[in-house]
């Protein structure tokens, strides 16, 4: 029964490509990254919005700045505890998270998501 | 019609049938439809199981007790020696492909006549017995025990199959239900449940070489009646030869064509040519009344059976010392030699690679089986301008070309018998492109189903068949239906006398040596059939 | 088990597809910090100017040779990140000076006199109240905002058709032809730059406006430049206009330039 | 109203409540999160590789490829060498075109196309486009999902991923902002041809009657896992550093839970362990069965080569001289020659 | 003739029904089958039925004589003859053609010159089935002609070439005495 | 019938291949130009459109030309134009095929895309485009597909496709008028501000499509046993002559217009194509060559003697062909927009990656268009046969 060999071939190309991931890491866990805070966002202790809601709604957050900033000329937000913000990405949010490397970087590539925003806003304000 | 139908019967005999689950709507054997037993005689003859009289259409089958046991272990055994038995169990998706692809589900509009319920019949018996989730979750997961109902289910549409893999063409993954079909025959056989018109011809084949079990002598006389026939149209005198040892050629021609019309003519076709080629380049053939069966209906019983009466051709090849085998025009016989004499039978190294002495033309596709098709040979022939032909004598038949199924799908025998054809007669027209070559349609009755009892069913199943015919002979008024099958030549006249009466049946090698000049020949004036040659018909009243 | 509840209603409100906006709401009216906290919202900047339509009034008396002209450009150009590229094809212009034959070529003279004809003349984006490019773009990444009537550009919406660039009659818009950051000399941090296949113009500075300062051209020009809202009739503007003849650049087209020139 | 269809909705209905339930009510996040996958993945390769060994185990004795076109006999005459493989290399292009572009389902609604007024061949066709959008929007996915599984994400998954989603469906109105940070083309494509090949098997008369509850199981499934990951990306936004760290303990065998995961992300982890494990037990092995159904993996030279046939046991024949020892005499009448003369005439001549 | 019009007008929507009549005798799925599949050459049983039955109908309408019925007849019967029906389940579709068209008149038949042309049509109908019932046998007869047939041929064939049969010789003169 | 694509001989497997090449090789350079910009093109500030647009309008030219095929065969029952109403209707889809892939190439932001779709704008002309283009390309599928699905199965194409079909030709003119507002909408552009632009767009179109279709006829005839007929080839060639002589002579009010009234503004763009603007002349000698190619195809096309004569009706059709190419394509986008709205001279010439990329697309068009005339082309064979 020459193709029993042909049969094993085939399952062994299958189960190498199935377990691509198990041989690809070699067992290196990869936890989460810890985001680093910079020292003013410790201070400020809190965010524009609760820490849950922008891990996961942040980009939709910015959107909604855009659209208020650039169509409806409104660049104040005041998020629920009354607090002011200026909405914008560079000046606002990087000014207290200016480690964009260990902050918002870490979190993208790990996630393997690449926005485009940072090919037009400028992502070292402070110049640091 | 002993129970006549009482008058209210009578309103709602035109409900729509209940749209009951096919599981649950058993199967009802309807006479037309089902062929009779096989007689107990045959059966010894060749040491099948379970021998005796009994009918399909009553309800004791005289079963062995233990018949479910009997079937399981079958099953079991077959699951291990047929991959392809097992892969096609497993597979299927039911995406309905197939579905509409048969022609008996055209032809009689029976749902279990598509080819994945005839599956689904054997499938849902395997799931039962042989699977986990059908052990656990029984009908849905599509599983049912063995009955008496699914035995008979079995015996009903597997004698509803001609075996004739169109459904595999289909199929994504090629399931071929010609396969299952076999393997469900194989079960049924091993219960003594078979068709008396497959026993009595293997029995025959068995004994005496052919199906019609017509003894050596007499089959000398019916060649010699076919000699006089041709000296009587041609004026030339042909000498066939049996068992010629030391010969270049064994020819094995299915017996079909020495007992049955319009076979009969294709057989002095082959006479004629095989005298032609003697006389002009001395090339030495020999028939065996031994090896007098080409076709095979162990096929449709059982590969065991199917390779006991397969021996024959090789075994008479190497009695003889011939070089190489030439095969005559079937469908089945050919299926069995393309795919599987070699391996059940081979090697034959006693046969040396066929070579065309004439044409010097090296068969390479049959190198290790050793055995070469007419059509294959003739049109080598005629591409070489060897034979010497008139088509203008077919001139009065319109002819169109059957693809027989076997041959279509099995081999891929398309260019081969229509490049003869176009040679040998001037009108010739081809079907349309969907209901032939590799998407052919079958005659209705092809797997041994060619007997009389079921003659409504080779109508329904041999439909679409007769639709395309009847295109064509609408549109380009054809006349004559060529096709290389000797159980196409005995079952198409009736199916054309039914569904399309005025076009004709006839085997290529009749018209080959309807336009053959014979070196030495009068002038004819009527071709094989005696019917009067276009042109000489005045002549003659 | 706390985050959990939340973000079940989070998940709950978002995934009817209702986006950030309702989530914002449902997130406020659960109220982390307990109790219907109001809902935040967006508003206008305290300091910030408004207008029905701005409008501007360039006094070209006062800008006689180029040395007063440069620094309105270079004063644009940093601030707004304006690249400087040498192929002149891929040039990007916000405000730029040119002669007077080209600003008003439908009113040009032969015998011009010497002052207006070699006088160099800033010309920008006129913000027209009936704008051609704000007709002609398919995705409305150009429009005109009704609140203070400048027209801008949403570069996340423009697919770089350009089809604008051909409708505007003055020519005001230009085009990233390719990737600016590299050509753009040193970089405003406040102010982001473009990136490659998206038209770019003047913004009348509404970024300075939203926080009560005036377009830099118009500090930059030392008051050669007037900057005010058209509708207002005691605005710096309308007195401007009051006092002196003004024009217009192609005016006969129909579009209602809201840049005025007092030649 | 055949109940099958009715079956596998609620067990997938059911399988639903016990992931929710499970980790939502009763916390169980560590069975399903691991667990539950572990098993999964054990079952299907396990099972898998013995249902396709088993496959093996069962002889080929024969050779019975189906032919699809005409064979290469005679010089002069073109075969097609792609539907009558004589070949290996025709036998691996066939293979490959079957798999890769479902040629048989093509060839089967080109029937329709070639003849035949319109109506009849849009069904047939769609057939064809349906599987083939339905396989490849599931590779795709499946090739992004892998930025879960390894750290750092492998160049191909980018690659995959910025082409999925190439085109922005960036949404901004009052009532709904959808599309960031970006939409995978696939998963759309992916639902849509899962919904059309569910209706197709709930409306379609002769495929409904011919299908199985276990037919419908599978399409509900994925149907389950295509829609959940949908609501997951695009809607409730699940915190994919949580997921990928999820996914990263298992497959370094350092299994952890970690926080933020919410009910629908178990549900979907569920369907898709689920289908991993109902895998080797059901049609979807048509995935390995494909090659190795001797009906398209086997070249068409049968005359030219061959094919041994493992148990090919000798059978009791019908020798030429029993059949002679039969009819000598009439052989001898009818003047066929013998290999013995018949012992009467062989006296005769002695005398 | 009032009537005449009527059936004129609506021929189509009487074959339609019809057609899907005499289809719904089959299994539903066979049937979902020959309504949908439109190719003559995959599905002959159908588009055989549509086509035939609308001649039919034209001819039956038109006052069309003994030759023009069963010549549209004959392709439906021939199929019927070979399937899986008794008789009277074969030839059961010719009077069917009576209710569907009460029903379709339902409302017209109030006005009592038109019911009267209606009985007149439907002794046409029944004129119809005993001409179907005619052309039906015709088929059954051919169909056990080709069963003997068969057998005959197989026999007879194989004893002439036998040569157990002398074949009658043609009558030559002179060789039998007048007595 | 997709099937007929597949089955061809040396020639046609070795012509696709060479087609397939070029598009990969245009595909690359579009990839560059997706990766660096529009800058490698020879566009600027102030000839923002350039070769992409100038071909895209031609070919929606192009494109509606099929019209003159189906129009008289449909309305006016011209039984001649039975054989090549298909023929007609795939050149459009060939073209419009084209026409998308070549705004797609012109775009900035081509990710982007469906914001058209996502955030509809009906005042603005391009958004009119795309719908008219893709709803031209649907019919002519639908329409084509069908029509020759029926003559392969020897029936009548159904009943329900009549409407689309009535549809298809008020459809055509339409893609060609909506092309025309592109341009001549746009207040600060004299050389397009008159109301005979559509006009001229579409005379020249009917001169152009129906000459591109007599050249594919009659190499159909030369390389395929499929015979168009000579008496369409001579009806078309009438068409091609009305239309081209309507072309010149709208052109030619244009002229008059421009400098009787003598109106600088409208005179400068002329200048500028014919005789050069302030030592800018780079359009001259293409646009006296366009005048001239024209010119000989009206001598070619009207006097019956050689509209008679097939070799020189071709040389009147490549000719007339390339004429109003260079017009419409060339001529038209230089001279809208040199010089500038300030009456600045910055000319315009297509770099090497541009005419690259325009390459790629036309070899898409032409392989949309040889498996589609293979498969009529088949089918019409294996009727005749």
């Amino acid at each position: 029964m020459n193709d029993k060999n042909k049969i094993i071939a085939g399952l062994i190309v299958f189960l190498a490509l199935f377990t691509f991931p198990v041989w690809y890491n070699l067992g290196k866990a990869a936890p989460a990254p810890e985001v680093i805070l910079t020292e003013k966002a410790k201070e400020a202790k809190v965010c524009v919005m609760p820490t849950e809601y922008m891990r996961a709604n942040h980009m939709q957050l910015l959107d909604h700045w855009r659209h208020e900033v650039v169509r409806n000329a409104k660049r104040v937000f005041v998020n629920a505890d009354g607090k002011e913000y200026t909405m914008s990405l560079s000046n606002t949010c990087l000014d207290c998270h200016s480690n964009k490397a260990d902050f918002c970087d870490k979190c993208h590539d790990y996630a393997s998501v690449s926005p485009y925003c940072y090919e037009c806003h400028i992502d070292n304000p402070k110049g640091e | 019609m002993s129970d006549l139908p009482k008058p209210d019967d009578l309103l709602n005999f035109s409900h729509r049938p209940p749209k009951t689950e096919w599981m649950d709507t058993p199967a009802e054997i309807k006479k037309g439809f089902a062929c009779y037993a096989g007689n107990p005689k045959s059966l010894e003859a060749v040491g099948l199981p379970n021998p005796r009289t009994w009918s399909c259409f009553d309800e004791d089958w005289q079963l062995p007790e233990n018949w479910q046991e009997i079937i399981y272990e079958g099953f079991k055994e077959r699951l291990d020696k047929f991959r392809s038995f097992k892969v096609f169990m497993d597979i299927c998706v039911r995406c309905g492909a197939c579905s509409d692809k048969c022609h008996y589900f055209i032809g009689t509009g029976d749902p279990k006549n598509m080819p994945v319920l005839r599956a689904e019949l054997l499938r849902s018996v395997y799931r039962n017995d042989f699977t986990k989730a059908g052990k656990l979750l029984g009908r849905i997961a599509g599983a049912r025990p063995m009955t008496l109902d699914v035995l008979r289910e079995w015996w009903a549409y597997f004698f509803q199959c001609t075996e004739c893999r169109r459904c595999s063409l289909f199929c994504p993954y090629g399931i071929d239900t010609a396969e299952i079909t076999m393997m469900g025959r194989e079960l049924l056989n091993l219960l003594g449940l078979n068709i008396d018109w497959i026993a009595t011809p293997v029995a025959n084949c068995y004994r005496t070489g052919n199906h019609l079990g017509i003894q050596p002598h007499a089959f000398k006389d019916m060649i010699d009646f076919f000699v006089d026939d041709i000296e009587e149209i041609t004026g030339v005198q042909v000498e066939p030869q049996f068992q010629k040892k030391g010969a270049d050629i064994l020819f094995i021609t299915p017996s079909g064509d020495v007992f049955a019309d319009p076979g009969t003519y294709t057989c002095m076709g082959y006479l004629m040519l095989f005298h032609f080629l003697k006389e002009k380049y001395g090339l030495d053939v020999t028939w065996s009344t031994y090896a007098s069966e080409g076709g095979n209906f162990g096929f449709f019983t059982s590969h065991e059976m199917m390779k006991r009466l397969n021996a024959k051709m090789y075994l008479e090849a190497k009695r003889l010392g011939v070089k190489w085998i030439l095969g005559g025009e079937c469908g089945h016989m050919w299926r069995v030699i393309n795919q599987y004499m070699d391996t059940m039978n081979g090697p034959a190294d006693f046969l040396d690679v066929p070579v065309n002495p004439i044409t010097g033309t090296r068969f390479e596709n049959a190198a290790s089986t050793k055995m070469v098709h007419i059509t294959e040979f003739t049109a080598d022939l005629i591409h070489h301008g060897k034979l010497d032909l008139d088509p203008s004598r077919n001139e009065n038949k319109v002819l169109t070309f059957h693809d027989s199924c076997n041959p279509s799908r099995g081999m891929g025998l398309f260019e081969e018998p229509r490049y003869v054809i176009q040679n040998v007669a001037n009108n010739f027209y081809d079907m349309p492109a969907s209901t032939i070559r590799e998407q052919t349609f079958c005659c209705g009755s092809g797997a041994g189903l060619n007997a009389g009892e079921d003659m409504e069913l080779r109508m329904a199943g041999g439909l679409p068949r007769a639709n395309a015919v009847k295109h064509v002979h609408d549109k380009h008024g054809v006349n004559m239906l060529a096709t290389i099958c000797a159980i196409d030549r005995a079952v198409l006249p009736d199916l054309m006398n039914y569904w399309v009466p005025d076009v004709e049946v006839t085997g290529v090698h009749e018209l080959v040596a309807n336009a053959l000049i014979m070196p030495g020949e009068q002038e004819r004036e009527t071709d094989l059939r005696g019917e009067p040659l276009l042109g000489t018909e005045d002549a003659d009243e | 088990m706390e985050s959990r509840r939340s973000f079940l209603k989070v998940a709950g409100v978002a995934a009817l597809g209702l986006g950030t906006t309702p989530a914002l709401k449902a997130v406020a009216a659960s109220g982390e910090a307990g109790g219907g906290a109001p809902q935040p919202q967006v508003k206008k900047g305290a300091k910030a100017l408004t207008a029905k339509q701005w409008a501007m009034v360039i006094d070209t008396r006062k800008l006689q040779t180029a040395a007063d002209v440069e620094p309105l450009i270079e004063a644009c150009n940093k601030i707004h990140n304006v690249p400087h590229f040498n192929n002149k094809n891929h040039e990007i212009k916000w405000i730029w000076e040119t002669e007077f034959k080209h600003a008003f070529p439908d009113k040009s003279n032969s015998f011009l006199n010497e002052s207006v004809e070699h006088r160099p003349f800033p010309v920008l984006c006129n913000h027209c109240e009936n704008p051609p490019c704000v007709r002609a773009c398919p995705t409305k990444a150009t429009f005109k905002r009704e609140s203070d009537g400048i027209v801008l550009m949403d570069f996340h919406r423009c697919i770089g058709c350009r089809f604008c660039m051909v409708a505007c009659p003055y020519g005001a818009r230009s085009f990233n032809f390719r990737d600016p950051k590299p050509f753009i000399k040193e970089m405003n941090r406040k102010f982001p730059h473009r990136m490659k296949g998206v038209v770019e113009k003047c913004n009348f500075c509404a970024e300075r406006l939203a926080v009560g300062e005036m377009p830099a051209c118009v500090e930059a020009s030392q008051g050669a430049i007037a900057f005010g809202d058209l509708y207002d009739p005691h605005s710096p503007v309308r007195e401007l206009l009051k006092e002196n003849f003004t024009i217009r650049r192609k005016q006969v087209l129909g579009t209602e330039p809201s840049v005025y020139y007092i030649v | 109203m055949n109940l099958k269809y009715v079956y596998s909705f609620l067990a997938v209905l059911v399988l639903f409540l016990v992931a929710y339930v499970g980790v939502e009510g009763l916390g169980l996040d560590w069975l399903f999160g691991i667990i539950v996958p572990y098993l999964a993945v054990i079952v299907f390769v396990v099972f898998g590789t013995k249902r396709i060994l088993g496959w093996g185990r069962s002889a080929v004795p024969f050779r019975i490829p189906t032919t699809a076109g005409q064979q290469k006999s005679l010089p002069w005459i073109q075969s097609s060498p792609i539907d009558n493989p004589s070949s290996k290399l025709g036998v691996w292009v066939r293979m490959a075109l079957e798999v890769l572009t479902f040629r048989s389902l093509f060839r089967n609604s080109r029937i329709k196309l070639g003849s035949g007024p319109k109506i009849s061949y849009h069904l047939e066709i769609f057939l064809w486009l349906g599987a083939l959008a339905f396989h490849y929007a599931f590779l795709v996915a499946i090739i992004r999902h892998l930025r879960f599984f390894a750290e750092p994400v492998p160049f191909f998954v980018q690659l995959v991923q910025s082409v999925d989603s190439f085109f922005r469906f960036e949404i901004h109105y009052d009532p709904i902002q959808v599309g960031l940070p970006g939409v995978a083309l696939s998963s759309i494509v992916l639902l849509l041809a899962v919904t059309f090949l569910l209706l197709r098997r709930l409306l379609d008369t002769k495929v409904r009657y011919i299908s199985l509850a276990a037919d419908y199981f599978p399409l509900f499934l994925i149907l389950g896992i295509a829609f959940t990951g949908i609501l997951m990306a695009y809607f409730t936004k699940v915190n994919v550093a949580a997921v990928k760290e999820l996914a990263t303990g298992l497959v370094t065998f350092q299994p952890t839970i970690p926080e933020g995961l919410g009910g629908v992300f178990y549900v979907h982890l569920f369907f898709v362990s689920v289908l991993l494990a109902y895998f080797p037990f059901s049609k979807l092995m048509h995935l390995g069965g494909i090659f190795m159904s001797p009906t398209r993996n086997l070249t068409t030279n049968t005359r030219a080569a061959r094919h041994v046939n493992p148990w090919n046991y000798p059978v009791k024949i019908h020798t030429y001289e029993a059949y002679e020892d039969d009819f000598r005499e009439k052989m001898v009448e009818a003047g066929l020659p013998v290999e013995k003369m018949p012992a009467a005439t062989a006296a005769e001549e002695k005398e | 003739m009032v009537l005449d019009k009527l059936l004129e007008q609506h021929e189509a929507a009487i074959v339609g029904l019809w057609v899907d009549h005499v289809i719904n005798t089959y299994a539903p799925d066979s049937a979902h089958f020959y309504k949908t599949q439109k190719d003559q050459f995959a599905n002959p049983v159908g588009i055989t039925f549509s086509e035939s039955l609308g001649n039919l109908f034209k001819a039956l309408r038109t006052g069309g004589d003994r030759d023009e019925l069963s010549k549209h007849l004959d392709p439906v019967l021939r199929i019927r003859a070979i399937q899986s029906f008794t008789p009277a389940e074969a030839l059961a579709f010719i009077i069917d053609l009576k209710p569907i068209l009460r029903s379709q008149f339902k409302d017209a038949l109030k006005e009592k010159r038109l019911s009267r042309e209606l009985v007149r049509f439907e002794d046409q109908i029944d004129a119809m089935l005993l001409i179907a019932f005619d052309v039906y046998s015709a088929c059954r007869e051919k169909l056990f002609e080709l069963k003997v047939s068969t057998e005959r041929e197989k026999i007879y064939k194989a004893f002439l070439r036998a040569g157990l049969i002398a074949d009658i010789k043609a009558e030559e003169p002179g060789n039998d005495a007048l007595h | 019938m997709l099937e007929l694509t597949f089955k061809g001989g040396k020639a046609y497997y070795g012509w696709v291949l060479a087609l397939l090449a070029t598009i990969g090789a245009g595909f690359a350079l579009y990839l560059w130009q997706l990766d660096f910009g529009l800058g490698i093109t020879g566009m600027s500030r102030d000839v923002s459109w350039g070769f992409y647009i100038a071909n895209f309008t031609y070919l929606v030219g192009v494109a509606a030309g099929g019209v003159m095929v189906v129009l008289p065969y449909y309305l006016h029952d011209y039984k001649a134009y039975g054989r090549i109403t298909v023929l007609g209707e795939f050149l459009a889809i060939a073209a419009i095929v084209m026409c998308l892939s070549f705004i797609i190439a012109d775009l900035g932001q081509p990710m982007r895309a469906l914001n058209v779709l996502l955030y509809p704008t009906p005042n603005s002309i391009l958004f009119w485009d795309m719908i008219v283009l893709n709803g031209y390309l649907f019919l002519n599928l639908v329409i084509g597909w069908n029509v020759l699905e029926a003559e392969r199965n020897g029936t009548k194409y159904q009943q329900w496709l009549k409407p689309f079909i009535y549809l298809s030709i008020p459809w055509a003119i339409s893609i060609h008028t909506v092309t025309a507002y592109l341009y001549c909408g746009m207040p600060g552009r004299h050389f397009w501000l008159t109301a005979i632009l559509a006009p001229r767009f579409l005379s020249s179109a009917f001169a152009a499509g129906p000459a591109l279709l007599i050249v594919m006829c009659l190499f159909i005839r030369k390389f395929t046993n499929f015979d168009p007929g000579k008496e369409q080839i001579q009806t078309l060639a009438k068409t091609v002559a009305y239309a081209i002589v309507i072309n010149v002579f709208f052109f030619l009010c244009e002229i008059f217009v421009a400098f009787y009234s003598n109106i600088p503004g409208h005179m400068d763009h002329i200048k500028y194509l014919f005789v050069g603007l302030h030592g800018h002349g780079v359009m001259v000698p293409w646009m006296w060559a366009s005048m001239i190619l024209m010119v000989l195809g009206i001598i070619l096309t009207v006097n019956p003697a050689t509209r008679r004569n097939e070799s020189t009706l071709l040389v009147g059709c490549l000719v007339i062909i390339l004429g109003t190419w260079i017009d419409k394509a060339l001529g038209m986008i230089a001279g809208g927009f040199v010089p500038n709205p300030l009456h600045e001279v910055n000319e315009y010439v297509p770099t090497l990656p541009e005419i690259g990329i325009a390459l790629g697309v036309y070899a898409l068009g032409a392989l949309v268009l040889t498996l589609f005339y293979k498969m009529a082309i088949s089918v019409k064979e294996e009727v005749r046969a």
